[in-house]
C-alpha cells in the first residue's frame, strides 16, 4: 500500500505544483495573488474538455486550445484588473486582490451558465493507459503529470535565470520603477507574465481533469485554495517553492489518509502552513522578505 | 332475440354515455384556485446541479397542474446559494413579500434547519424535496419532506447487498462535511453494527474534494466485501470512476442521494455494481412515469434524477391538497397535506406518517450494464 | 558628572557585514554631542543601536547608569531616548497636531476602555496631551494653523521640525537627532541651530548626525568622527577640525569638501 | 403596522451582523495586520453561545458575551505568533486557523455534532417574545403579528450591538490607543521609537478585532437558531474581506458601508438570480478600480463633512 500511497501523492503533489506555479510567477513579479488564477484554471480544464469530449480532437491539440483561451483570459484579467490599478495612486495590493476576487467570482458563475452545474466526465482514451510497476499499476496520465510539472518547473527557472525576457521579468520583480527606467517595457512584461502564468493554468486544468476524471465549476475554488497554502509555505515567488511544497502538500495528504485521519485531510495543508511560518516566517525558500518579523 | 338484445345494449350505452357527456359539458367552469407557492433552491453556487433538476421538475408538474384548471399556481422561485442566510432571507421574501401559500425546499437539510422553524413559526406549510437528514418534521407541524430519509433508503439497500452477496466485512467511504452525507453514514453504521458487519475501515471526505486516491487505496488494500458508501451523486460517481479504476471491483452500495443517472454518465462502465436503495427509478414500467420522463426529456433534454422526480411529486401533492383545501389557505392546506394517503406518483404510492415524514416503499435498484435495473 | 549615555566597545554585524566594530564614547547631560563621518560610516546603525531597533552584536549600551540592550524600542523610549530619522519617518496620515500626541503615548496612560468611555480622568489627560502637543508645536516655530493639516502634506523643513517636536512629546532626556538639517537652505539652518540650542537648554542631552559641517562646528560640544564602522577620533570640535586623520578621511572626501 | 415586513427586517438583520464582521476586520487592519481569520473566530463565538444555550441553558447574553471573550482569548493565542509574520504570509495563515478550526468542528462530534450542527439555538426574538408573554405583554398591543414582533425585536438587539461596536471603535480611533494603532498601521518603526509598545497593540488589536468576530457569530447563532460548519468556511473569510476593501478600510465606516451594500445587492438582485453573482462580481471589479482604496475614505468623509459645515454656515 504505502508504494501505491506515494504514487497517489506524488501525482496529486504535481497537480498542486503546477497550480501553484501560476500564483507564485505572478506573485513573483507584481506582489499580487492572483485570486482568479483557480477560475482560469477551471476553465482550461473545460475547453480541454468540451474540444476532446465533444470535439473528439486530439490531446495535444486539446492541450493547446486550452492553452489560447486561458492565455487570452489571463491577458484580458491583466488589462481589465490588475493595470488600471497600477497607475492608480492610494492602489494598495488589497486593492488587487480584491479585484482578482471580484474576478473569479465573476469566472465562477459565468462558467456556472456557459457549462452547466454539476460535474461533467472529462475521458480520453489516454486516460486509461497504464502499465504495471511492480505489484501496482501505473497510469500514464500520472506518470505525464509529474513529468509536466518538473519540466514546467525546469523550463521557469531556466528562463528566469538565463533568457533575457527572463532577466527581464526579474529585473521588473525587483522594483518596477527602476526597471521601467532602464528600459524595460515593464507593462509588457507585466502581461507576459500573466498571461504565460494562466496558459500554465490551462495545462494545470487539462491534467487535473484527466488524473480525476471529471471537472466542474468549483475546482478552481479548491484547487485554488491549495495553491495558495503551497505558495505561502514554498516561499512566495519561489519556483522550486512551488514545486516542493505542491509535493510536500500531495504526500501529506495522502499519508494522512492513509496513516492518520482522513477528516482531516483538507485540514492538513494548513495546519502545515501555520507550523511553516512559525518557523520560517519567509516560508520554506522564500527569502526573508521585507517586513516579516525583525 | 340475442340481437336485440345486443342492439338494445349498445344504444342504451351510447345514449348513457350521450347523457353523460351532456351533462359533463354544460357543468359551468369553475373558477381554478389560485396559490402562489414559493420554492427556495440552489441557483447559484456549489449544488447549483441539483436546485437546477429540482427546479425543472417543479415548473414540469406547475404547467401540468396549470393546465389542467382546478387550481392555478403562481410560482415564485429563490435562489438561495446553497447558503443558510440566503434561505432565510428568502423564507421570509415568500412568506411576508410574497404571500406565498406553501414553500417547496429548499434543497439542503442544512437550509431547511434554519428556514424550517421559521415557517413554521409564520404559520405556512413547507415541504423538503431532497432534505433527508434526521430530525426535518420534527422542526413543527408545518414542516414536511417527501424525501425519503437515508434512515429508511439505507437498510433496504444494505439489507438487500448482505442477502444478495453474503457480504461479511465492509468498508464505510463518507463526506464527512455535510449534514446529508453525514447522517447517511450513521444509519450505514449502525446497519451495519445491528447486521454484524465487520467495518474494516471508515473513511471521510470533504465537499469539493477532486482526488479519493488516498482513501480508495486504504479501502483496498483491506479487501473488503463491499463498500458503503454515503456520498451525494456528484462526488459519488467521481468515487467510483476512481475506485474502479483502481480496482476495487466490489458492490458499492448508496443511499438515495446517489441515485441520479448522472452517476452512469460521468462513471460510465465504472458505476457498474452501485446498489442504491431510492423511490425513484427512471425504468419503471409505469405510464406515469414513461410519460413524465418524457416530457422532461422533451423540455430539458436529459432525463430527470431522483431530485426532480422528488420535487414533480411534491408539487403535485402540494397542488392536490390545495384542491383538498378548497382554498388558498395556509392552515387549511396544511391540514390537507397531513391528510395526504396514497398519492399516486412518479415515485410510487406515497402518504405522510403522524409526523409529517414519508411512508413509502423504496426500490433497491442495481446499475448493471450501464443502466439501473430493480435489484433481485 | 557620571555620563548619560555610555557606549562600551558596541559592534554590530549584519551577516557577514561588520557596520560598527569597537565604538565606545560617552554622552554627558546638557552636553551637545556630534556624530560625523563619510555616508555609509554607520552612524545611523548607532542610532539603531542606542534606540534597540537592532541589538547589538557585541558591547553594552549604558543609559543613566543601566544597560539597556535587549529592551524593547518602546521601553527604550521610555527610559528617555527619542529620536527623529534620516529620511523623516512620520506618520503621514495623520495630522500634524496628532504626530505629536502620538509621541506622547509613553507619558500617558489611558487604555481602551476609558479611551471609549472617554472618563473624566481620560478627557483631563487628552487635554494635557493637547495642550502639550501646542506648546511643543509652538517651540519648534511650526504654525498652529497647520496643526490639523495632514502630516504628509507639509513642506520639507516643516516636517523635519515636526519630528522633532514628537521626539520632545515623550519628554526624553537623550534626543538623538539624524542630520536634522538635510535638505535644507542655509536660513533653515539656522535656525534648526537655533532650535537644537534652544532644547539643549530646555535641560536635554543631544546627541546629533550632521553632514553641515558649519552646523556641526557651531552647535556641538564635542565630536565624535566614524569611518567604516569605527570611531577615528574624538574632541572638541576645534581640535576635529585639525585632526589629520579626520581630515584625510572625512574633510578630504570630494563631498566633505563640498561640505566645508 | 403592516408596512413591518419580516423579510426586510431579516435582510437588515444579515447586514448588521455582517456590519459587526466588517468592523472586526476593520480593527486588526487599523494595525496594518490583514487577518483572515474572522471566520474561524466567528465560529467560536457561535458555537460557544450556541453550546452554553442549549447545553447548559444559560441565558443568551451570558452566552454572547462568553462566546465573543473566548473568541478574543482565542485571538490573543494566535495573535501572538502571527506577529512575526505580515502583509500575505499572515493573511493566508489566518486563513490557515480558520479552515483548521472547521475541520476541528467537523471532527469533534461529540461536543459541535460534526456536520450535522446544532439545531434548536433559541432564536433571541422568540425568547423575548416568550419572556414578554410571560409578563402579560402582547405584541397585538402594538399593533404587531407576532412574526413581525420577532423580527422587529431581532433587528433592534442587533441594531443595538452593531451601533454599540461601531460607536466603540469609532471613539477608541480618537483616543491614545488609536492613535497608537494608527501610528503602527502608518510606520510601525517610527511609532516603535515614539514610545509605543508595538506587539502589546497589535495583539491587542488582533484580539479585539476576534472578540467582534466571536460576537457576531454569537449573534448569527442566536438569531437564525442553528449552527452548522458549513457557515464558517473560507468563503465567509473572503467576504469580510471584501466588505472591508470594497467599503475602504481607512476609515470604520468604510467596512460597515461595504457589509451593507454588499449583503443587499445580491437581495436586491434576486429578480436575476442566474446572473446575480455575475454581476456582484463585475461591481466589485469596477468599484475597485475606480476607487481602489474603497468606496468611503476620510477624505471623502472630510468633504461630506465640509460640505454640510458649509450648508450650516
Amino acid at each position: 500500500m504505502f508504494l501505491e500511497q506515494l504514487i497517489n501523492g506524488v501525482t496529486l503533489g504535481s497537480i498542486y505544483a503546477i497550480v501553484a506555479l501560476g500564483y507564485t510567477l505572478v506573485f513573483g513579479v507584481l506582489d499580487i495573488i492572483n485570486m482568479a488564477h483557480g477560475e482560469i484554471f477551471m476553465f482550461g480544464a473545460f475547453v480541454g474538455m468540451l474540444l476532446v469530449s465533444k470535439a473528439g480532437v486530439p490531446l495535444p491539440v486539446a492541450f493547446l486550445g486550452a492553452i489560447a483561451v486561458t492565455g487570452a483570459m489571463g491577458f484580458l484579467l491583466e488589462r481589465a484588473a490588475l493595470r488600471p490599478l497600477r497607475s492608480r495612486p492610494g492602489a494598495s495590493n488589497l486593492a488587487s486582490l480584491i479585484s482578482t476576487i471580484g474576478v473569479s467570482i465573476l469566472l465562477e458563475n459565468a462558467a456556472h451558465r456557459i457549462f452547466g452545474a454539476g460535474n461533467h466526465p472529462f475521458e480520453t482514451p489516454f486516460a486509461e493507459i497504464r502499465f504495471p510497476v511492480g505489484p501496482v499499476n501505473v497510469y500514464l496520465v500520472q506518470v505525464l503529470i509529474l513529468l509536466i510539472s518538473l519540466l514546467l518547473m525546469a523550463g521557469l527557472a531556466l528562463w528566469l535565470s538565463r533568457t533575457r525576457g527572463g532577466k527581464a521579468l526579474r529585473a521588473t520583480a525587483e522594483d518596477l520603477t527602476t526597471a521601467g527606467l532602464l528600459g524595460v517595457d515593464t507593462d509588457r512584461m507585466i502581461t507576459v507574465t500573466v498571461v504565460i502564468a494562466s496558459a500554465m493554468g490551462g495545462v494545470a486544468g487539462v491534467l487535473i481533469g484527466m488524473a480525476f476524471n471529471y471537472i466542474n465549476n468549483q475546482i478552481g475554488l479548491s484547487m485554488g485554495l491549495k495553491g495558495l497554502a503551497i505558495i505561502i509555505f514554498g516561499g512566495m515567488g519561489s519556483v522550486y517553492g512551488a514545486m516542493a511544497g505542491g509535493l510536500i502538500l500531495g504526500l501529506s495528504e495522502t499519508f494522512v489518509v492513509a496513516y492518520g485521519s482522513s477528516g482531516y485531510r483538507d485540514a492538513i495543508a494548513f495546519v502545515i502552513i501555520i507550523g511553516v511560518l512559525l518557523v520560517r516566517p519567509q516560508g520554506l525558500f522564500g527569502q526573508a522578505a521585507p517586513g516579516t518579523g525583525h | 332475440m340475442k340481437v336485440r338484445l345486443q342492439a338494445l345494449a349498445v344504444l342504451s350505452s351510447a345514449l348513457f354515455a350521450l347523457v353523460f357527456l351532456g351533462a359533463e359539458k354544460p357543468r359551468p367552469r369553475v373558477e381554478p384556485i389560485k396559490a402562489r407557492i414559493g420554492v427556495i433552491s440552489i441557483i447559484t453556487g456549489q449544488g447549483a446541479g441539483y436546485g437546477e433538476a429540482i427546479t425543472n421538475g417543479i415548473r414540469l408538474a406547475r404547467d401540468e397542474v396549470n393546465a389542467r384548471g382546478e387550481v392555478y399556481i403562481d410560482l415564485k422561485i429563490e435562489d438561495s446559494s446553497g447558503k443558510q442566510e440566503q434561505a432565510l432571507s428568502a423564507a421570509q421574501k415568500l412568506i411576508h413579500s410574497e404571500q406565498v401559500v406553501a414553500i417547496i425546499g429548499p434543497t439542503l437539510s442544512n437550509e431547511m434547519k434554519v428556514v424550517g422553524p421559521e415557517a413554521n413559526a409564520s404559520g405556512v406549510p413547507i415541504m423538503g424535496t431532497s432534505t433527508t437528514a434526521k430530525g426535518i418534521t420534527q422542526i413543527g407541524k408545518y414542516v414536511f419532506r417527501n424525501a425519503l430519509p437515508e434512515s429508511q433508503a439505507i437498510p433496504a439497500s444494505i439489507g438487500m447487498a448482505v442477502k444478495k452477496y453474503n457480504l461479511r466485512q465492509v468498508a464505510l467511504l463518507y463526506g464527512n462535511d455535510d449534514v446529508f452525507t453525514k447522517s447517511g453514514f450513521d444509519t450505514m453504521k449502525e446497519v451495519s453494527e445491528n447486521r454484524k458487519l465487520r467495518i474494516l475501515t471508515v473513511q471521510e471526505f470533504q465537499k469539493g474534494q477532486a482526488d479519493y486516491k488516498a482513501q480508495l487505496t486504504k479501502i483496498a488494500s483491506l479487501r473488503p466485501d463491499a463498500v458503503f458508501c454515503s456520498a451525494l451523486y456528484e462526488e459519488g460517481a467521481v468515487i467510483l470512476s476512481q475506485a474502479r479504476k483502481m480496482g476495487i471491483k466490489v458492490p458499492f452500495v448508496g443511499g438515495n442521494g446517489f441515485n441520479s443517472p448522472k452517476v452512469i454518465e460521468i462513471a460510465r462502465d465504472a458505476a457498474d455494481g452501485l446498489i442504491v436503495a431510492t423511490p425513484w427509478f427512471v425504468d419503471r414500467n409505469d405510464p406515469k412515469v414513461k410519460a413524465f420522463v418524457a416530457k422532461y426529456e422533451k423540455a430539458y433534454g436529459k432525463k430527470p434524477d431522483q431530485f426532480a422526480a422528488q420535487a414533480y411529486d411534491a408539487f403535485h401533492i402540494v397542488a392536490n391538497a390545495l384542491k383538498a383545501a378548497g382554498a388558498a389557505d395556509r392552515d387549511r392546506l396544511r391540514d390537507a397535506l397531513a391528510a395526504t394517503k396514497d398519492f399516486d406518483g412518479v415515485l410510487g404510492k406515497f402518504s405522510f406518517d403522524a409526523e409529517r415524514d414519508v411512508v413509502m416503499e423504496p426500490n433497491v435498484l442495481i446499475v448493471q450494464g450501464g443502466k439501473f435495473r430493480v435489484f433481485q | 558628572m557620571s555620563a548619560l549615555l555610555a557606549l562600551e566597545r558596541i559592534g554590530k554585524s549584519f551577516g557577514g557585514l561588520t557596520a560598527l566594530s569597537d565604538i565606545s564614547f560617552s554622552v554627558n547631560p546638557g552636553e551637545i554631542v556630534g556624530v560625523i563621518g563619510p555616508n555609509g560610516a554607520g552612524k545611523t546603525t548607532l542610532f539603531n543601536v542606542i534606540t534597540a531597533l537592532f541589538p547589538p552584536t557585541e558591547g553594552s549600551v549604558v543609559f543613566d547608569g543601566e544597560a539597556i540592550a535587549g529592551l524593547p524600542p518602546h521601553a527604550v523610549a521610555r527610559r528617555g531616548i527619542g529620536r527623529t530619522f534620516q529620511n523623516v519617518r512620520l506618520f503621514a496620515d495623520m495630522t500634524v497636531e496628532e504626530n505629536v500626541m502620538v509621541g506622547r503615548h509613553c507619558r500617558t496612560r489611558a487604555g481602551a476602555l476609558r479611551g471609549v468611555l472617554r472618563t473624566r480622568g481620560e478627557r483631563e489627560e487628552e487635554r494635557g496631551i493637547r495642550q502639550r502637543s501646542r506648546e511643543l508645536l509652538d517651540l519648534v516655530g511650526l504654525p498652529g494653523a497647520c496643526s490639523g493639516q495632514a502630516a504628509g502634506s507639509l513642506p520639507y523643513g516643516h516636517q523635519r521640525r515636526l519630528e522633532i517636536a514628537r521626539a520632545l512629546a515623550a519628554d526624553p532626556r537623550l534626543l538623538l537627532l539624524d542630520e536634522p538639517a538635510a535638505g535644507m537652505n542655509e536660513a533653515e539652518t539656522k535656525e534648526v541651530s537655533g532650535l537644537i540650542r534652544k532644547v539643549r537648554d530646555l535641560g536635554m542631552t543631544i546627541l546629533l548626525i550632521e553632514h553641515d559641517m558649519s552646523l556641526v562646528m557651531k552647535a556641538c560640544d564635542r565630536v565624535v568622527v566614524f569611518n567604516f564602522g569605527r570611531k577615528i577620533a574624538e574632541g572638541p570640535p576645534s581640535a576635529i577640525r585639525e585632526d589629520p586623520g579626520v581630515i584625510e578621511a572625512y574633510l578630504g572626501s570630494a563631498e566633505g569638501a563640498a561640505d566645508a | 403596522m403592516e408596512w413591518i415586513n419580516p423579510y426586510h427586517l431579516q435582510v437588515a438583520s444579515f447586514v448588521l451582523i455582517n456590519v459587526i464582521l466588517g468592523t472586526s476586520i476593520y480593527v486588526t487592519l487599523s494595525t496594518g495586520q490583514l487577518s483572515l481569520g474572522n471566520a474561524g473566530f466567528m465560529s467560536i463565538g457561535a458555537y460557544a453561545a450556541a453550546l452554553l444555550a442549549t447545553k447548559y441553558a444559560l441565558p443568551i447574553p451570558v452566552g454572547v458575551a462568553a462566546g465573543a471573550l473566548l473568541a478574543g482569548a482565542a485571538g490573543a493565542l494566535v495573535g501572538i505568533p502571527s506577529l512575526r509574520l505580515s502583509g500575505v504570509y499572515l493573511a493566508i495563515a489566518t486563513l490557515g486557523f480558520g479552515e483548521v478550526i472547521r475541520a476541528v468542528a467537523i471532527n469533534w462530534e461529540s461536543l459541535t455534532g460534526g456536520a450535522v450542527g446544532i439545531a434548536a439555538i433559541p432564536q433571541m426574538g422568540r425568547v423575548v417574545l416568550a419572556g414578554a408573554r410571560d409578563l402579560g405583554f402582547s405584541p397585538a398591543s402594538l399593533g404587531l403579528k407576532p412574526n413581525q414582533f420577532i423580527s422587529l425585536t431581532v433587528f433592534l438587539i442587533l441594531l443595538v450591538a452593531a451601533v454599540l461596536t461601531v460607536a466603540f471603535f469609532l471613539r477608541l480611533g480618537r483616543s491614545r490607543v488609536g492613535r497608537a494603532y494608527a501610528a503602527i498601521r502608518l510606520d510601525e518603526r517610527a511609532a516603535e521609537a515614539s514610545g509605543i509598545p508595538v506587539t502589546y497593540y497589535k495583539v491587542l488589536a488582533f484580539s479585539q478585532g476576534a472578540m467582534v468576530s466571536g460576537l457576531a457569530g454569537a449573534l448569527y447563532a442566536h438569531a437564525t437558531s442553528f449552527i452548522s460548519p458549513a457557515d464558517f468556511t473560507y468563503h465567509r473569510a473572503v467576504e469580510i474581506l471584501v466588505f472591508a476593501v470594497f467599503g475602504g478600510s481607512g476609515h470604520i465606516l468604510g467596512p460597515a458601508f461595504g457589509a451593507a451594500f454588499l449583503t443587499v445587492v445580491p437581495e436586491a438582485l434576486r429578480a436575476i438570480s442566474h446572473y446575480r453573482y455575475i454581476l456582484y462580481g463585475v461591481l466589485v471589479v469596477l468599484v475597485v478600480i475606480y476607487r481602489p482604496q474603497g468606496v468611503i475614505d476620510p477624505p471623502l468623509l472630510r468633504r461630506m463633512r465640509g460640505d454640510r459645515a458649509a450648508e450650516a454656515a
